[in-house]
């Protein structure tokens, strides 16, 4: 039985697949970029390609991240806090802290022994101390965001990078720059002043030790020293480049144990999302979707109201 | 560059308010230190509304968290215990007085003034509600005994109190009940008698100390001000609060007020060429106050005044506001009630003692100065302006920064904003212009 | 919507609930034109608390003001106000300056924080024609003599009102209002009684409408609403879920959006709150007997509710909020403050140091009144759901 | 002929002017920003010489404005944005009162007086949260050129509503509604209605009154043009030269200072911040 789990981030796509011995057997990370659906149709069949399977060999599909609901093919979603924790505590049990620096945002989370979230917090509505503040820095250096790591790690005195706003830090950037600044020194510098960020962040869910550095930023090399070097402790990442797949992978986990506890009861495999149609409709009707002057007409469930209807928890938790 | 340097050197033998000014507030930090092991009963209170008077009485020693707080600012060190607090879980978006003072608890009360004693009582007011957040910190943490003294300040616009009429008299009573309270937990706390005789003569001097302080605020409605108010007057306030109600404080108000007479009198001002003054709303930002003040006067601007000299003295600025010492606790109570009205809730209506000040000091223009930390200055300071730029038709400027973090404190856009309201102002019919030489912080 | 429900009483709450969703959620005021039947205008109140029985006595509709959700732009209060300043005092701003509060007699503000105080100079500015105040709450209601004072603090309030309105406010009357209040009172005790029992019955969001809804109508006709709407909800047969029960704090001054409390709901049963609690302030009937003042005074001190504007060393927050969890048989706490919020926010801290050393498992989010995105949000609530079902089965 | 200079060395974009006796605008250049300001301003400066035929030392004074006004080394002086951008707008329209200028990183609203001197002004500096870069986000997310971001959002006929005010958060937003399948031109309404009814805001701050004149970079964008229109109420003046409006208020200064008529602000000694 295979099971794979999608993780559609702001930034990146990624899939994993695992058999039912929780090995994984294939994975594939793209852009997000424009069409959420779209994406989550490529990242999978990238993954089935890589994985030499067809969609007939995937009994289960887990979906999590910002994008979660658009995977039409999922079977259940998670959120992507919960994927993380669980994930992290299956690589290494011992993860009490974990950190995680996507494109845009970021989450530190408590996990406990069980990989049950117990507190976490995410970074505010600004882009100061996110990896799209690194990549403006980098873009602005004409760096790649593949090549942002090796370059910093020349750094021989990093240059504090003080700006507030991720926008006004490339000013500040080109202002070094003008100063004969180098640019590796820079780059570490962002890389500090995001480091300091988001270990003030792990630090407000209580910095218990046994950390745990997930997301793209894993393949960043000097982000993870400035990490390390600022919280003056080891992160655990995830071997041969899962990092980034850290979410992926706990959907995945969670979606095995969901379709294992399934047929352990003999129920069968409930249909995808898409057959299902859109989620559930809510119990009650939305009021904060029924317009105010129209109060009198019977209105709609449903509605226009932002709020993403949730499958039951019941289902990922299982 | 043609403005003097911005300390002149004190005219030989006279009295140096700067100097005296830090060597008392050492000496005050110093006797601070030992506080505990002398046993000494140890009160926290607020600049606004405080009731040092009886506090005085019964020998409590003052702890200022406020003036602790501003001090890492002016140290350079604010950040440090800023982070600290934000670390164990503050919010960004909190008075940075508070965060502060919340890193010293972090750092058991290690101060870079000194070590700051454990207090046995805090007495916190209504007139800043984060006053009682803050008192509400220690009350659960450290268990302080708290008293939360409630001045009824101005109810409404154009609300006179007159002493003796009847809504003076009905808070008077309130306040009074209050400090009555107050004497029993001081009592209990400090195992004393409450010694009437005590609080008269603690009266007596903060009735002198007054008296000085309004002369001395008076000397810079001459031209050219004698003293700026947003970096000298700093010092002043400073020792109206630490030293409210001692000899120290009365000796040191004398002798300013007849150094600053002298200085009239030789007709010296602040900056040698003093060509826009000022007026200051609004709390400083103590981290760069100096650098602040730089940016003004380069430009030959000068702070005549500022309503932070009103409201940080606990609205003591009233020429009537005397205490009558033949019944200190009801004069006490009486006066505490109207400068409540007079200086400290006039903030939320404070375009009324704006209009008035602009005229007093005659000033070109006014400077907002918008606190994100401080709500309780900085709220109604956008529409207030809005009130004294249109209606008055006086100059503003509205920069932004904060008391003590200097994550908030951006030079090159409030230099930006300094230049351009003087290029305005200039415009506007001020003095020729002026060349600016490089000031770089 | 459900089978075993019998149709009418689901039909009869979607008509109390259409009423109050229409009354709670329209910012603007009724005009001199659609008073109610026997007010004579409308006088506006800030939150928290305010003695609405003296307004009400005095044909004056009492209407609180909470700030202009996520539906109303900006125009002029960003002008106005510093960035630092919450939403519920920009969006309250804003609906003074657009002309959506124009023609109230009077706007009355508590020195629960400083933003709010600023409100009755910005008013002052902006709308003299109007009774702008701020009614002196104490902060100290520990020393005796407090009653004393708020009574003689209410006393002029009800000496303004009566030169505004230009006819004296009689103790009957006072009593009688009293008396409608206290019928108030005790049906929205029962309201929150079926929230702690029987939480499948009535969501947080059906709650809040029917208790908001008292901000644009006159007592007496919410007390008919909150009847007929407790009935139908008696009988309502939803089933129960297997959702964590939750207490929901930070709801005292700003309005958490709509959108926040379902999606909450969506999760979890929120068996207690202090949303509006100003509107709940008084905990107890007030005596309809002697000097009707004298028992609101009173009552202000000796029988009321708990907030983080409100300091009384006899109710230490914690406690209340442990209580609420207690008295709820609550799994879990959402500490939620809006953006900005100087109490709210120190509150929320302190909470959440406290649920720490009791290991009770809490949600910390901020919210702002005006906010349209709920995604991160949700993902938040959906997280949180998620661990405590972890941490139950 | 004599000639003078005004150079605004932009965040985003460096400009420069040369006028004439006659306060005549005979030459301009735009360059986007380099790594050196410092180069940037003189490239700017040369640029705009060639453009005008004029040999170098035949222009009297340079003066500096812009974000990086201390950066032109060449300049005799330093004026800031705001006089700058007041004085070029009361010199295109003479009726201007109000002065909004939106610039690829702050924001600006000036009120001048019937004389054209700077009465009020505010900007928004803290946060680059509905500025020029806003734009610079949605061009990045629809991968196509500023130029063409106004036309298409007028073709718009139901706008989103952005809710993020960070901007760089916006990308997403952009994208996270592009995948609704929201179509581009209603979500780019959406953006540039988020930009102005920020910086209408800002502008109601300092009271608006007409006439209206629009500087800086933004005001090339037409549906800009229009949603600020609309959101104020009135027309507003847009010259082709807005964007070079600030290097004119500064070339303007230095008329001033060479032919006279020096009832201007402050002259400054070159200043290395
Ligand atoms: N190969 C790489 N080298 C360095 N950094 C990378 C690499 N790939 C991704 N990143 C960083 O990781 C971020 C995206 O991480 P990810 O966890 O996928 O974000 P999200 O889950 O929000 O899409 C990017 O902003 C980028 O800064
Ligand atoms: N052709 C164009 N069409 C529309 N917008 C433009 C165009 N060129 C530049 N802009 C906008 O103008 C901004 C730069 O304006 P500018 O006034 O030069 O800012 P600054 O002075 O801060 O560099 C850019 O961020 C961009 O958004
Ligand atoms: S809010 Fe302002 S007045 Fe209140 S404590 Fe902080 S700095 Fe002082
Ligand atoms: S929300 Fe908080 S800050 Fe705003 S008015 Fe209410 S209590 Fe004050
Ligand atoms: S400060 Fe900069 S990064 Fe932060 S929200 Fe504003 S624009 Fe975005």
């Amino acid at each position: 039985m295979y099971v794979a789990g999608i993780d559609i981030g702001s930034t990146y796509s990624k899939a994993i697949l695992i058999d039912d011995k929780r090995n994984v057997v294939g994975k594939a990370v793209r852009r997000t970029g424009f069409k959420l659906n779209q994406a989550s149709e490529g990242v999978f069949d990238e993954l089935l390609k890589n994985a030499g399977v067809t969609r007939e060999d995937v009994t289960y599909v887990a979906a999590t991240g910002y994008g979660r609901h658009t995977v039409a093919f999922r079977h259940t979603q998670v959120t992507e806090l919960t994927a993380h924790a669980h994930a992290a505590v299956h690589l290494f049990p011992d993860t009490r802290t974990l950190l995680d620096i996507g494109g845009q945002d970021i989450k530190a989370i408590r996990v406990d022994g069980d990989g049950r979230v117990r507190a976490f917090r995410l970074n505010d509505k600004c882009a100061a101390g996110t990896g799209a503040f690194l990549e403006k820095t980098a873009r602005y250096l004409g760096l790649t965001t593949a090549d942002i790591g090796p370059y910093a790690l020349r750094a021989t005195d990093p240059k504090e990078v003080s700006s507030v706003c991720a926008v006004f830090a490339e000013s500040e950037v080109i202002n070094h720059l003008a100063n004969g600044v180098p640019a590796e020194d820079i780059m570490m510098g962002a890389m500090v002043a995001l480091g300091g960020r988001a270990v003030q962040l792990m630090r407000r869910v209580g910095l218990e030790a046994g950390y745990m550095l997930t997301g793209g930023m894993t393949h960043n090399a000097a982000m993870v020293k400035a990490l390390e070097d600022n919280l003056k402790g080891k992160f655990n990442i995830a071997p041969n480049g899962l990092g980034q797949l850290n979410g992926a992978m706990g959907a995945a986990l969670l979606g095995l144990r969901r379709a294992e506890k399934l047929l352990a009861e003999g129920k069968p495999i409930p249909p995808t999302a898409a057959i299902l149609g859109p989620t559930e409709a809510p119990a009650r009707r939305r009021w904060s979707a029924v317009a105010v002057k129209r109060a009198d007409e019977p209105a709609k469930s449903g509605g226009e109201c932002p709020v993403v209807v949730a499958a039951h928890p019941a289902d990922a938790a299982a | 560059m043609s403005t003097a340097p911005l300390q002149a050197a004190p005219v030989a033998d006279e009295f140096d308010s700067r100097a005296e000014g830090s060597r008392l507030m050492k000496e005050w930090y110093a006797q601070l230190e030992t506080a505990n092991e002398r046993k000494a009963a140890v009160a926290n209170v607020f600049v606004m509304g405080n009731a040092v008077e009886i506090l005085r009485a019964f020998d409590f020693e003052l702890v200022f968290p406020e003036i602790n707080s501003l001090q890492t600012g002016v140290r350079k060190v604010s950040e440090e215990y800023i982070r600290l607090s934000e670390d164990y879980g503050m919010s960004p978006d909190v008075c940075s007085y508070v965060k502060a003072d919340v890193g010293l608890i972090l750092k058991e009360n290690a101060h870079p003034a000194g070590r700051i004693p454990k207090a046995s009582l805090a007495v916190a007011s209504n007139m800043c509600g984060t006053f009682i957040k803050w008192a509400e910190i220690w009350e659960r943490w450290l268990k302080t005994p708290t008293f939360v003294l409630d001045l009824p300040g101005q109810r409404a616009a154009g609300w006179q109190v007159r002493p003796g009429d009847a809504q003076h008299s009905a808070d008077t009573r309130w306040v009074e009940a209050q400090f009555k309270d107050l004497i029993e937990k001081c009592e209990k706390i400090t195992g004393r008698r409450f010694d009437m005789d005590r609080l008269a003569e603690v009266e007596e001097r903060v009735n002198k100390m007054v008296d000085h302080w309004n002369n001395v605020m008076a000397l810079n409605r001459e031209v050219p001000a004698p003293f700026n108010a947003m970096l000298d007057g700093l010092t002043y306030i400073g020792i109206m609060n630490v030293y409210r109600g001692t000899e120290e404080g009365v000796e040191f108000m004398r002798r300013l007020e007849s150094q600053l007479k002298a200085k009239v009198g030789r007709g010296e001002g602040r900056v040698a060429e003093e060509r826009f003054r000022l007026l200051f709303s609004g709390t400083p930002c103590y981290v760069s106050m100096r650098r602040l003040v730089e940016l003004f006067e380069t430009w030959g601007g000068v702070f005549a005044y500022s309503d932070y000299l009103t409201f940080a003295a606990g609205g003591m600025d009233a020429a009537d506001l005397r205490y009558d010492t033949s019944r200190p606790l009801e004069s006490l109570a009486e006066v505490t009630a109207i400068a409540a009205h007079r200086g400290l809730s006039n903030q939320f209506f404070a375009h009324e003692r704006l209009a008035q000040q602009i005229r007093d000091y005659a000033v070109d223009g006014v400077v907002f100065h918008g606190i994100k930390s401080c709500r309780f200055v900085s709220s109604g300071m956008a529409d207030t302006r809005e009130f004294i730029n249109r209606r008055l038709d006086v100059p503003t400027l509205y920069i932004e920064s904060d008391l003590i973090d200097p994550r908030y404190w951006s030079d090159a856009q409030i230099k930006n904003r300094v230049d351009a309201f003087f290029e305005a102002l200039h415009q506007r019919g001020g003095a020729a212009p002026l060349a600016r030489k490089a000031i770089t912080a | 919507m459900n089978a075993q429900v019998p149709y009418d009483h689901e039909i009869e709450l979607t008509n109390v609930l259409e009423r109050c969703n229409a009354a709670a959620r329209d910012a603007a005021i009724p005009g001199k034109d659609a008073l109610p039947e026997g007010f004579s205008g409308t006088l506006g109140h800030f939150p928290v608390y305010f003695p609405e029985e003296i307004a009400h006595a005095g044909g004056l509709l009492p209407v609180n003001i909470l700030g202009g959700g996520n539906k109303l732009e900006l125009k002029h209060a960003d002008a106005r106000m510093g960035s630092f300043v919450c939403s519920i005092c920009r969006s309250t701003t804003e609906l003074g300056l657009n002309g959506t509060l124009q023609g109230m007699t009077g706007f009355i503000t508590h020195p629960i924080c400083d933003a709010a105080k600023h409100l009755a100079g910005i008013w002052a500015r902006n709308l003299p024609d109007q009774l702008a105040q701020i009614l002196y709450l104490p902060q100290n209601v520990n020393t005796p003599g407090a009653a004393r004072y708020i009574a003689a603090e209410y006393q002029r309030l009800r000496a303004d009102l009566e030169k505004k309105i230009g006819h004296a406010i009689d103790d009957e009357a006072l009593r009688n209002s009293i008396r409608i209040y206290n019928v108030n009172r005790r049906l929205l005790r029962e309201l929150y009684r079926i929230r702690r029992d029987e939480p499948w019955k009535v969501s947080c969001t059906e709650s809040y409408l029917l208790l908001r809804s008292r901000t644009r109508m006159p007592c007496e006709e919410h007390n008919a609403l909150l009847a007929r709407a407790l009935d139908a909800i008696r009988h309502r047969g939803l089933p129960a879920q297997d959702k964590p029960r939750v207490v929901f704090v930070g709801g005292f001054c700003e309005q958490p959006p709509l959108e926040m409390l379902e999606a909450i709901d969506e999760t979890c049963y929120v068996v207690d709150d202090d949303i509006l609690i100003g509107l709940r302030w008084i905990t107890e009937d007030v005596p309809d007997a002697g000097d009707p003042i004298w028992a609101l005074a009173e009552s202000y001190v000796d029988r009321s509710d708990a907030s983080p504007v409100q300091h009384d060393s006899r109710k230490m927050k914690e406690d209340y909020l442990m209580d609420m969890l207690k008295k709820s048989k609550a799994d879990a706490a959402i500490l939620t403050a809006a953006k900005f919020c100087e109490p709210g926010l120190d509150e929320q801290l302190a909470w959440s140091k406290h649920l720490d050393g009791e290991n009770i498992p809490y949600l910390v989010l901020e919210f702002e009144e005006k906010m349209t995105s709920f995604e991160q949000m949700s993902m938040q609530v959906e997280t949180f759901a998620e661990s405590l079902l972890f941490a139950l089965s | 002929m004599k000639y003078v200079a005004g150079v605004d060395v932009g965040s985003t974009q460096t400009k420069a002017v040369i006028v004439d006796e006659n306060k005549v605008i005979v030459g301009r250049a735009l360059l986007d920003m380099e790594t050196s300001m410092v180069t940037v301003a003189q490239d700017a400066f040369r640029a705009a010489l060639d453009n005008a035929g004029v040999a170098e030392d035949a222009v009297v004074w340079v003066a500096g404005t812009g974000y990086g006004r201390y950066k032109v080394t060449f300049g005799r002086e330093q004026v800031t944005e705001i006089s700058c951008h007041a004085r070029g707008a009361v010199t295109l329209f003479p009726m201007t009162r109000t002065v909004i200028d939106i610039g690829g990183q702050d924001t600006k609203a000036i009120r001048v007086s019937a004389e054209g001197k700077v009465e009020d002004f505010t900007m928004n500096d803290k946060c680059a949260a509905g500025t020029g870069r806003f734009l610079g986000a949605a061009s990045y997310a629809l991968e196509m050129p500023l130029s063409e971001l106004g036309p298409l959002a007028m073709k718009s006929t139901n706008p989103v509503r952005i809710t993020t005010t960070c901007t760089v958060f916006a990308e997403s937003e952009i994208i996270s509604h592009l995948a609704k399948g929201i179509p581009a031109e209603d979500v780019l309404m959406g953006v540039h209605q988020a930009i102005a009814s920020r910086c209408v805001s800002l502008a109601r701050r300092v009271g608006i009154e007409p006439e209206v004149t629009f500087t800086g970079g933004v005001s090339r964008n037409v549906a800009m043009v229009k949603l600020i229109e609309d959101l104020i109420g009135m027309r507003i003046n847009v010259s082709q030269d807005a964007h070079f409006c600030g290097a004119l208020g500064a070339a303007l200064f230095s008329h001033d200072r060479m032919f006279g008529g020096a009832t201007q602000p402050a002259a400054a000694l070159t200043e290395e911040a």
